[in-house]
């Protein structure tokens, strides 16, 4: 075991993996030479060699296209999108081609790729350096979505990912890259080295995509998030004083309701947080499929903390972003209801 | 306001009007000379402007892109080819009489498909347009495989999830079809970079429509192919047409699409699509070219649609009736007939049996791929198959829905 | 007042606004000399000239990226995506541009277009022809969503959508292009002809984007819908016998939330339809929403039927179609439980 | 597996090893004709490879590109472009102080902007992206008014919603930044489509970098472009780098950029960016171009990004040192200084007082905007900001978060 941050952790998942199975290859945006703009891939080239490890040019569609034909002819690729805010004009390739390859060919032809993307606020990065688009990829059957929240969930997972014969976007909360963040913005930044999950194995090992983890463990309200907000509520319940259980859901599709389900039946309080706006994002069909299966444990309505639904504006941002104080004071409002 | 002044392309003739391809850029056969395929990219700039032709008005083969190929050789193409139109005709009309859902005939650029196939090695990889059948039929897809796919019924390859035509070969290294255009150009970049990856030898092959070149995945493909050498050859297949808008929309104005190619860096071929041995030679020329570590090749096939888009279409709505009589590049299959016949290698009466076999043996795939039901008639395929293969394995969720379809039915 | 199906609506809509006013531009794949392959731009072109109903490159991002420097140098450009299966390669210019560039240069520049494209199966068009991807717009701050179920409200709303200053993602359900369609595959096809909504003025009016219209009136339950469904709907409740009150939001956003929650308040039932893919799709935000504001009027869990989470299959289309059948079953099984 | 043969770009010089432009194509000053703006695309190819530069090593201006302006124009251009990199300097320096989140330096492209803008009608609309900053300073927009976004202050032009550097000026006729890689490319165009269905003669200009040709809506800008003769100009600044990226990596081993022009059936110039003569003169060269009804032009502008490609970044981590100093063409302000010294209109004297004037206007104008906020000291924007703009109207459910907002607050 070794203290990884988020940055390394994903750097070893991907060391891993080039070593143990030739077909693996990594390929993006500066990813190559310089490693990355966020250094994820960095020493990877001067391991594994310029074949393995590509720079490419800057058409997110283009990499994506490549990688699937790379997919079909037997490799296993590893793409970065620099930015999740520059996924977007790889959104065809991704919806029509990577995510219906295996159903419309009756799975005669597949092509196994890994999309790693730096999502998320917190760095100033501003309207087109922020945003958290997983909800227009959990619409998208024939993929899976994954984010993690710590180090050791980030290696595990992309592993897993990586091994994965179904495409899997694998969103990473850029502001956890260095350390833990708690949502409050005037504490001084928060580093990975003292954080229990951030004690990772430096060999291989997977989990397995698909099953929520209980972030912490709780009676009287169940909070259902991901990504950075994972930090963010269990420093809310905390502040809070209130024995909230968080559901760190890690991966949106597939989704783990029975994990979800048991603890809003036990607790049957529920607050659903995300950094992604609000209006038809992930949190919608966790409420919708939360309301589903435990109406009748329900003693109040789900509630939402999420980002508004406007763009990440640069110089707002902590008001943006949904932080310590807005899911304390929604906790605190859930909580207070009469059930 | 003044007057507008924004250009909008010319269109040569509409229904009514007399067809003009004075705009297309003719070149007599055996005109255009014939580099080594390890030229550097700016020798093949006008390679990419003319066109390259063997087989002349006489049907003679002349030049030096003439492939020189047996005459066995060239009536197994001239089968091929006719096999592709017979099939097609038949689909066309099973579609008219309900049969299958869509349709979409190759009719007029057969040459271009089988004449590739025919250059290319068996394994190499071929990323198809919904318009080169001629490559299942030229790689020995069986035909009753095709129409089981076209009938959606009990032995559809793609188990009734895609519309008639998005067929696909795994064994016969043709790709899976997309309705979305130009996609699989980039797919084919990446798979021929996988290959050079792996130090293997093969070599992909993509196909698309000139109105497709204005997708971004066609730049994506060029840029791909251009900055890592990829051993791949982009076909951009001319038949004038996209659906109703003319090749002008797509920047064919005065412009060779091959030309992109060397704009781009890497080498253009402009190729007489309707000359079975001028599309199979610039093809071996491309293949080589891509083995030995040149790169890539984008090839312009110049031909002619000579049928409606799809059996969606009516293409008298938009362009004369007349259109294909005048094409200056006349019909593929009846071309390289006159060949052979010029070679003494073939007749009238072969043809006209030829023909009555091929008829023959699209009706006898045809009554076998009925007996495996149609999407009408059964035996049907199980819905269920609607949940599987969305995922490698059937997550939870779709589990549940296909009980649920179960229980509901 | 005449009656028109829906393609002529359309027709008629962009008729109107190309005559009085000279800024609206229509553009597209095959709009302009043939008319479009639904014929829905037929014979604009020959009227108002091929310098205002242009023909385009097969290039949906270059048409919204065109059509956006129109929109900043003063036209209304009225952009066809020929099928919304083929709107994903625009989708970067519409996040990452159109939706975003009012607020970025706080309104120095804007772009009001408008987008149409026809959407939903029941053509047999496959899984390429089929698709209902509002949801991935309707996540995105900064553009409005809108699906008309019936010739009238086509009319007035496309007309609304051109005349807004905000960008409108204008989705036709092609399945009504020309009859209404109750879901039921084995009878008949319908004309529009006797439908009261097929009774449209000919020249200018318009309806407010973001009202929605109660398609049937009923006291037992409400069925929130839009689009094609919408008459599925009315149609199962009646052949249940059920006293159901049928809203057709007619925009996704903005959302006519107090509409809906009023009548879910009245009658404490409510199922939500669309043909889109279920897993976080638009009904995920109509249920999340409808829970958090009539939470303590529901009598019973918010019940979802929409589209299976697989692609559209070519053959099993009445499958996946959440056709009559299967909307009258869940709204069978919501009376029947005990609230 | 045997060896890997993928092709992969080649870079000239990593840390520590020597710097080699060698793969740079030059021509000397004056050497390539200058055709009049009407002439067919195919009589541009040439100009799309060679290379137009009018200032020579000695910093005469020589040949038919020559724009022969006035040495009192000369220095309007030395000084904006000298104000830019004074400008930009000190936005560094605040960056590096904490003042500001996020700085990008145009130093060593000044020209590329100042040239084009001095170049253009002021009615004509400019589509730039991040390292444009010489258009807004050449358009006249105020340095406090740049300072202010800079600043996300109360006075932010951006209302605090965009990045540093992510200007706009609609006054200016200088379209709003994004921060997404050539989406306005396909903008301009359509743009320009507009101006010319409206029957007016305003063009438009868009610049993006060599990195960003890879991006899809190059090719929509291309195609568009050419389909229509769009009356637009597309410029591709090359400065070598996209970060870490060299230009081979977008397709620029032995190919130039501009040849895409002539590729697609556009015209296409390669330019000496750092050669304000030469760039003058292209730009001007392609405006008649374009406002005669010939359409776009493709121009390749030569240059090197001297500075890091943003405050975020590092180049020494992945290329050499001495690049700058090394780079044949040099420094475009030190060779416009050498020619206006030569033609006897200039000194080393004024120079320097230049300077020093130019330090005192961005010193005063940064204490200027410095009063009206920054983003960690008051006075502040008003959050609720953050809510218009969205919509021209807002919508009520973003009216009921601005209010839960402000209750929270
Ligand atoms: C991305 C996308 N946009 C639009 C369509 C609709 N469409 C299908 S075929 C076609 C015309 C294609 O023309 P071309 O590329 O010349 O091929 P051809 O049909 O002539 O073989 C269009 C516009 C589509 N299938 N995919
Ligand atoms: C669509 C998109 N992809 C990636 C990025 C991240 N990015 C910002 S600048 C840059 C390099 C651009 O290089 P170039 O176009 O050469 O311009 P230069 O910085 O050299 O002026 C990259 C990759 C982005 N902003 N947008
Ligand atoms: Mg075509
Ligand atoms: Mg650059």
């Amino acid at each position: 075991m070794t203290i990884m941050n988020m940055v390394q952790a994903l750097n070893s998942a991907m060391d891993v993996m080039l070593a143990r199975d030739s077909s693996v290859v990594v390929l993006g945006e500066d990813v190559g030479y310089f490693g990355g703009v966020f250094r994820v891939t960095d020493a990877l080239q001067k391991k594994y060699g310029a074949h393995r490890v590509l720079d490419t040019p800057i058409a997110e569609g283009g990499i994506v296209g490549a990688a699937i034909g790379m997919g079909v002819n037997g490799l296993r690729p590893v793409a970065e999108i620099q930015f999740a805010d520059y996924i977007y004009p790889a959104y065809d390739q991704i919806v029509s081609e990577l995510a219906r390859l295996r159903y419309r060919s009756a799975a005669a032809f597949t092509a196994p790729l890994t999309i790693r993307t730096p999502c998320g606020g917190g760095i100033r990065g501003g309207q087109t350096h922020s945003q958290s688009p997983e909800g227009v990829f959990a619409h998208v059957s024939g993929i899976k979505t994954v984010m993690p929240s710590n180090p050791y969930d980030a290696k595990g997972l992309l592993i897993a990912a990586i091994e994965d014969d179904d495409p899997v976007i694998f969103f990473e909360p850029k502001r956890l890259y260095n350390g833990p963040f708690d949502g409050d913005p005037e504490r001084p930044a928060q580093a990975w080295t003292n954080h229990p999950m951030a004690e990772v194995p430096e060999g291989y090992y997977r989990l397995e995509i698909g099953k929520a983890a209980v972030a912490r463990a709780g009676g009287a309200v169940t909070m259902v998030t991901y990504g950075t907000m994972v930090h963010v509520c269990i420093a809310a319940a905390e502040a809070e004083g209130i024995d909230a259980e968080v559901i760190d859901i890690r991966s949106m599709m597939p989704l783990d309701i029975d994990t979800i389900a048991q603890s809003v039946e036990k607790t049957g309080r529920c607050l659903i947080a995300h950094e992604a706006t609000r209006f038809a994002g992930f949190g919608a069909e966790l409420s919708a499929s939360i309301q589903e299966h435990c109406f009748w444990s329900l003693e109040a309505p789900i509630a939402r903390v999420a980002g508004w639904d406007t763009p990440y504006p640069h110089a707002f941002e902590w008001h943006y972003f949904p932080g310590k104080q807005r899911v304390r004071r929604s906790l605190r409002q859930l909580m207070q209801i009469e059930g | 306001m003044s007057e507008p002044k924004l250009h909008v392309p010319a269109v040569p003739a509409r229904p009514g009007e007399t067809p003009d391809f004075s705009y297309v850029n003719l070149a007599p056969a055996g005109a255009v000379m014939k580099p080594d395929p390890r030229v550097p990219v700016a020798e093949t700039v006008a390679l990419a402007e003319s066109l390259i032709r063997v087989l002349d008005e006489q049907g003679k083969a002349c030049g030096p892109w003439n492939p020189k190929l047996s005459p066995d050789r060239l009536i197994v193409g001239l089968r091929e080819m006719l096999l592709t139109r017979v099939f097609d005709d038949r689909m066309q009309r099973t579609q008219r009489q309900g049969r299958i859902t869509f349709y979409i005939r190759s009719y007029g650029e057969e040459a271009v498909s089988v004449a590739a196939a025919a250059a290319l090695a068996r394994s190499d990889m071929l990323f198809p347009s919904y318009r080169n059948q001629g490559l299942f039929i030229a790689r020995g897809v069986s035909l009753v495989e095709l129409m089981c796919q076209l009938l959606s019924n009990t032995r559809d390859m793609c188990k009734g999830r895609q519309l008639p035509v998005m067929y696909h070969a795994a064994e016969e290294n043709i790709f899976s079809l997309s309705g979305n255009l130009a996609t699989q150009f980039p797919q084919a970049v990446g798979w021929s970079m996988a290959a050079a990856i792996k130090g293997e030898s093969r070599i992909a092959a993509a196909w698309i429509g000139e109105g497709s070149t204005a997708a971004a995945d066609f730049h994506h493909a060029l840029t791909f192919a251009k900055v890592y050498k990829a051993p791949v050859i982009l076909n951009v297949v001319n038949n004038q047409w996209a659906i109703s808008t003319f090749q002008g929309y797509a920047g064919g104005e005065q412009r060779s699409f091959a030309a992109r190619g060397p704009g781009v860096g890497i080498a253009g071929l402009r190729v007489d699509g309707n000359d079975y041995l001028a599309v199979y030679a610039a093809t071996q020329w491309a293949a080589e070219r891509a083995r030995c570590g040149e790169g890539a090749t984008l090839i312009e096939l110049v031909t002619y649609r000579a049928g409606a888009h799809s059996t969606s279409d009516d293409p008298t709505r938009y362009r004369p009736r007349e259109e294909f009589a005048e094409w200056p590049l006349g019909d593929p299959a009846e071309r390289l007939k006159q060949h052979l016949i010029q070679l003494g290698a073939w007749s009238e009466s072969q043809h006209a049996a030829l023909l009555a076999e091929l008829e023959e043996t699209v009706a006898t795939a045809w009554k076998q791929a009925m007996a495996y039901g149609t999407l009408s008639e059964g035996p049907k395929l199980d819905p269920k198959l609607m949940f599987s293969d969305v995922y490698k394995n059937m997550p939870e969720h779709l589990r549940l829905q296909c009980e649920q379809m179960e229980r509901e039915a």
